[in-house]
């Protein structure tokens, strides 16, 4: 509830001394800051300077390299599976955001929850969740991760805490801000990270959950996943303040914004945005990145002129990692060419798996309307009478 | 047994789950340092601090929300929306999220909480804060909607909607607060879903929930002393799951049926009780369903209006009258309603 | 006349109608720039600009607001909703102001706009995107709500819908878009309030609003060739007011009656429905009214899943004979779904 | 839509040359400064410097100090009637805040429109709104501005341009922003005010419709009535961002906090508000005070310490003003008295007046459900059947 309180709730874990002690003075010291000052963390307009990569960056660059290339190559098998409709309904694809995904999600514990929303196969992903029960849950099959009930937009996973994408924009935020009042309460150390589109950030649920999470000092991470973009309108068209994290200064929240073109970043970047809210201050970060492609599969983005769809090709993350791996040193182009093919390889398998699962069994239609079993509930099918022969309900 | 008001039944079952389970807590605006619009909470924020009992701000669908996700993580909170009319702002919490998260994720993430509400109306409050629309969640699978009309009722159901895995909508009223009643000293909860007979009768059956559950049965018990009457009184109970097998037994054996609600006729949930009579019961049935509702208005300010868009006593009593006489029922006494 | 798609008749009208009064204007996400989410309004940003066709953030409780506001002053906002489920958002605005400001105000105020959006669902779309929750504003006095199921009904509807003083829910469907009919060329609105019959029969009442209007035509009609069935269909079209006169009328004549609805059955559209030919048309029916509706279930993603849950062309036919069975009608023809 | 685009659609009104140019200078003098810095106007902490009193702003004073003692006296009155139950419902009083209301008030055009909340007697006062028709519709009368149908909460006045009293939390910020749009459309120069409280400043609607306002630069001004309470909640249990002001930094709109307690302080600060609006700038204005008694007439505001309502009394505007014009010689006590004697007595005829108004005829019951006249529309009675005997539905 307030600054001073949770880290004594913490404390009654005696276990947990040490941690507690770093994370009582950490907490101090981002209050103290956002008191001086509401915005806490200063604008970044110009995109921040490349990082001078050293041996143990090197090996994190080939890593998160090999994490975006596979969500990359993973997307665009899930686009292929859709044009041939073995995927319904709609899908939102992480074309150019792969450099975002894979560095926010390297800032989190594997105890650590993520809320999220409908583009979130690579999320998923990241969370090093089977890729074959991903793709299965794309096909609406029985492996899928949410055993097909979800589909593209509503991935799941409690062990790997994915705790939903979510198909309402700005549904996922009061969700994510309970959740984290729910670590406060019990006096975990656990942080929930919370992504959303910038589009999202002008919608009530936004303020509402920011609010709420400042008040009460939730472990809460906001994530502005800007792309400038919501469907078809330009980011100045749709927020009055189009650098999303200024707006946290209506909560006295710290913010950052980081440029998402580089995994690098990102991740340092979140790891202070994790590192304050797991010390009870929780923080909004925007990363700013460019969607390769239309919203989802099936929009062909009209909307954007020759000359955008031109400049888009700069902004390849993929891509450029790749050439700055290689401008480096890091890798050769035989390297990358085996190791594309590898994956290409790899997703067939997916791809193959998922379609050998089986379709969920329509007996089960009734199986998730509650969990604790109700009398009187019904389990009529759309063709039976409402009373059967007997005159009883169904 | 102890003899104490709605209100009190809600309260002290509301303090002894929170002594029970730790992680049953309450979430509402004015609930803490302002003890409840209604007063429900008195004294529980001195009793177990602001962890437990927390005042939230003015933003229903944030905070009730929060609720769902700290569910999700296994809370048990306990929502209060000052009034159900309020409840518009959080209906995409409660319908897109609570109600869905179960079904949506193939069962991974429960939904283990109760967002407490009050209906009601005839206070003169005007046409956004006098609806009853309870419908709007019974309509919903994946959620839970009870409407006790009693302080037994209210406890017992408090304690079910509690100990549920799933999100309830747990109905009160303005009207019920102060109403009195014996309450079990146990705490037994009641099984949701379940309607029940108040009232054993076999010339019709009077059907309600919350306060005109309340209603029905001190008619027929009033129709009973002075004409002679014997009305079946059929509580509701639970709006969502509706027990149709208790309804339709009652009027098998009454052959007619009066559905009294607070709410509008159009739509209302008495549209579906009389469907349900119409299709269980087609070969028992002696006259229509006689639905007593609301006048179709956005509610008036002025006592007048508002009194007569009300259902009253007099309408029920009317109601009853006109089905009876419909399917010839010989009155044993000759009361003040001919 | 002219043969064109539903998704046509719309776009067309809007056009038409914003060419004839300039107080006509278009707001909602993705409208102008995107042309729409299902392109309903293609065209129209490049034909009358920036002010006559608002883009807006996704803020559906602050632009249907600013509609309502909008339209207190004169204007005759037409609200895009891209589907009826994200109309939850805004749903305080639409039944606690839209719907209230004309009686709340005593008169003096009117809200002259419309609030177009799809229902729908079989597109594998999840449970929170896959809801027809007309429900909800059907329930509300002060509120029009009508139905369309073919393009000439869409543009004469439309037509009403944009010339009423009152706030019109203008329920579009997902599947009907690409639907053909033929279209009068005149621009003669329809009166809201009415039902209508598409097609006259004598031996069963089949009754649907929407996509399920549009099916029931087309069973009826295929019964009419394969069985030599004479089904009656009624087209809700409008509902509310619901046009219980012409229901009934109809039943009064075939004696039986199947409603066919894409919501839930509890509580849904069809209980009313039922109710009402129970009340109206007591002592002419024949057999208990049928309601083939969605499973009770959040609708699952799963195609399997999915297409169980909902009613299906063969559910209705089942729904018909086994009604017709009931009522001892003997067929005329012996068909496949003995 | 866009700044550039407000003054030529203004300037196609062919009389209003002289005063569009005039606009158009206005608002691109805001609009810049609106972008040098997204606070446009710094924070005032400190209580305004009082004022020195010249002679005009005496009888300003005078008539301001009059208007606030009718607002007190009408208000005591009201809370007479409902403690004697002949006044229904809810009923929120203006006891505390009567300099703010004549303030801003006074900034306003007689066509300028206002929309509040039910916390809105002394608005509809000071919007000299005929104070027998708002006692009126308190009685829930024929003669009320409602004509009873809205009571205390719900009072409207299309030609005081009173757009309504709202008595859901946040519901009138949408709907003034729609207003705001309707004379930004149709190319006048009318001024929209919407007034709420500081706890409102929390729900989505304040974020939907700040935002919305400001993207198409709505003719608007948002006015946060901070009396440092929500019922019994405190504005740091509820405001992440106590002053309420700076929230619209979130948005990139001007915003300014003034010291409710002085009447020609509000009024100064509304102007350069309601201006900064009419030139299509739209403003959020915060006035701070401090209301006297319980949130409704029931309240008996018990979660206030003894301390706290001691304090109060420092507080109050009308005693307070009384006061400085006593100090300042600009009146005396027998005139004062005088003057609150007349206004008793008014306030008695005012009372018979309104309950001497009939009640609403029940036959009216179904006038105002719809405003085009519509088949089938329900007409029944809670008691009667819903076929007639003729089979006719009602
Ligand atoms: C409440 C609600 N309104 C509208 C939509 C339709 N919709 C889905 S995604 C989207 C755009 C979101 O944009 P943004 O937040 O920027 O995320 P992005 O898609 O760019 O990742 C819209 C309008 C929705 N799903 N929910
Ligand atoms: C949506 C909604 N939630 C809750 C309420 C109950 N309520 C009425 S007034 C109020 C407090 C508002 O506080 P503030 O905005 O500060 O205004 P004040 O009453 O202090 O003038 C609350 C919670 C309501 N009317 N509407
Ligand atoms: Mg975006
Ligand atoms: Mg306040």
């Amino acid at each position: 509830m307030s600054t001073a309180k949770r880290p004594t709730t913490k404390a009654s874990t005696a276990t947990k001394t040490a941690s507690v002690t770093a994370k009582a003075t950490a907490t101090k010291k981002v209050a103290a800051a956002a008191k001086v000052t509401p915005k806490a963390t200063p604008p970044k307009k110009s995109p921040p300077k490349k990082t001078t990569v050293v041996s143990s960056d090197a090996v994190q660059l080939l890593d998160y390299y090999r994490e975006m290339l596979f969500i990359r190559r993973f997307e665009e098998r899930a686009a292929r599976a859709y044009t041939q409709a073995l995927i319904g309904g709609y899908c939102h694809l992480n074309l150019g955001e792969e450099a975002a995904v894979v560095g926010l999600m390297s800032a989190l514990r594997p105890t650590d929850y993520l809320f999220t929303n409908y583009r979130e196969h690579g999320y998923a992903i990241a969370r090093n969740i089977d890729p074959n029960a991903i793709m299965a849950e794309l096909y609406g099959r029985v492996d899928g991760v949410s055993k097909g009930w979800g589909g593209s937009m509503h991935m799941f996973d409690m062990e790997h805490r994915l705790l939903g994408g979510y198909g309402i924009v700005g549904g996922q935020l009061p969700l994510a801000t309970g959740a984290a009042l729910a670590i406060d309460y019990r006096g975990g150390d656990d942080v929930v990270m919370c992504t959303m589109g910038e589009g999202t950030s002008n919608i009530g649920a936004f303020h509402e959950s920011l609010n709420i999470a400042q008040l009460w000092k939730l472990p809460v991470v906001f994530v502005v996943i800007n792309n400038f973009l919501g469907m078809g309108t330009k980011v100045e068209l749709s927020s009055a303040e189009p650098e999303i994290y200024r707006r946290a200064a209506a909560y006295r929240m710290p913010s950052a914004r980081v440029d998402g073109a580089d995994p690098i970043e990102v991740a340092a970047a979140a790891r202070i945005a994790v590192e304050s809210a797991r010390a009870g201050q929780p923080y909004l970060l925007e990363v700013t990145c460019h969607r390769l492609r239309g919203h989802s599969v099936v929009d062909p983005a009209k909307y954007r002129s020759a000359s955008e769809v031109e400049e888009l090709k700069l902004h390849d993350p993929v891509h450029n990692l790749a050439e700055r791996l290689l401008n480096l040193g890091l890798t050769d182009a035989d390297t990358l060419a085996a190791l594309d093919e590898a994956m290409l390889a790899r997703l067939d398998e997916i791809a193959a798996f998922a379609e050998a699962s089986a379709h969920p069994d329509v007996n089960t239609l009734f199986d998730y309307t509650y969990a604790t079993p109700v009398p009187n509930d019904s389990r009529r099918l759309p063709g039976q009478s409402l009373f059967d022969e007997n005159g009883v309900a169904r | 047994m102890t003899l104490m008001s709605y209100r009190q039944a809600l309260h002290d079952t509301l303090r002894s789950e929170m002594l029970r389970d730790e992680n049953v807590m309450l979430m509402g605006e004015e609930i803490g340092v302002f003890e409840g619009s209604y007063k429900i909470t008195a004294g529980l924020l001195a009793e177990f601090g602001e962890k437990r009992v927390r005042d939230t701000p003015i933003a229903e669908e944030g905070f009730t929300g929060a609720a769902i996700g700290a569910a999700m993580l296994g809370l048990r909170p306990v929502v209060e929306l000052m009034t159900i009319n309020f409840s518009l702002i959080a209906i995409d919490q409660i319908v897109n999220h609570a109600a869905k998260i179960y079904g949506m994720f193939g069962g991974q993430a429960k939904v283990p909480m109760v967002i407490r509400t009050p209906g009601g109306g005839g206070q003169q409050l005007g046409a956004t804060h006098s609806q009853n629309i309870e419908l709007y969640y019974a309509f919903v699978p994946g959620l839970k909607v009870v409407a006790p009309s009693t302080p037994a009722d209210a406890k017992a159901l408090m304690l079910a909607a509690i100990r549920d895995d799933d999100p309830v909508l747990f109905l009160e009223n303005l009207a019920l607060y102060n109403t009195k009643g014996e309450v079990p000293d146990h705490d037994e909860p009641a099984i949701i879903g379940k309607a029940k007979v108040t009232r054993e009768g076999s010339h019709l059956t009077l059907i309600g929930y919350s306060r005109m559950a309340y209603v029905a049965k001190k008619i027929a018990d009033q129709l009973a002393d002075s004409d002679h009457l014997d009305i079946e009184v059929v509580d509701l109970c639970s709006l969502r799951p509706l027990d149709r097998e208790t309804i339709i037994n009652s009027v098998k054996k009454t052959n007619c049926a009066v559905v009294v609600e607070d709410d509008w006729l159009t739509y209302g949930i008495g549209a579906e009780v009389a469907a349900t009579i119409s299709d269980g019961a087609f070969d028992y049935l002696d006259a229509p369903v006689r639905r007593v509702a609301m006048a179709e208005v956005p509610m008036p300010y002025a006592k007048s209006l508002e009194t007569a868009a009300l259902p009253s006593e007099d309408d029920i009593i009317n109601a009853i009258y006109q089905t009876l006489d419909a399917i010839g029922h010989r009155r044993s006494k000759t009361g003040p309603h001919d």
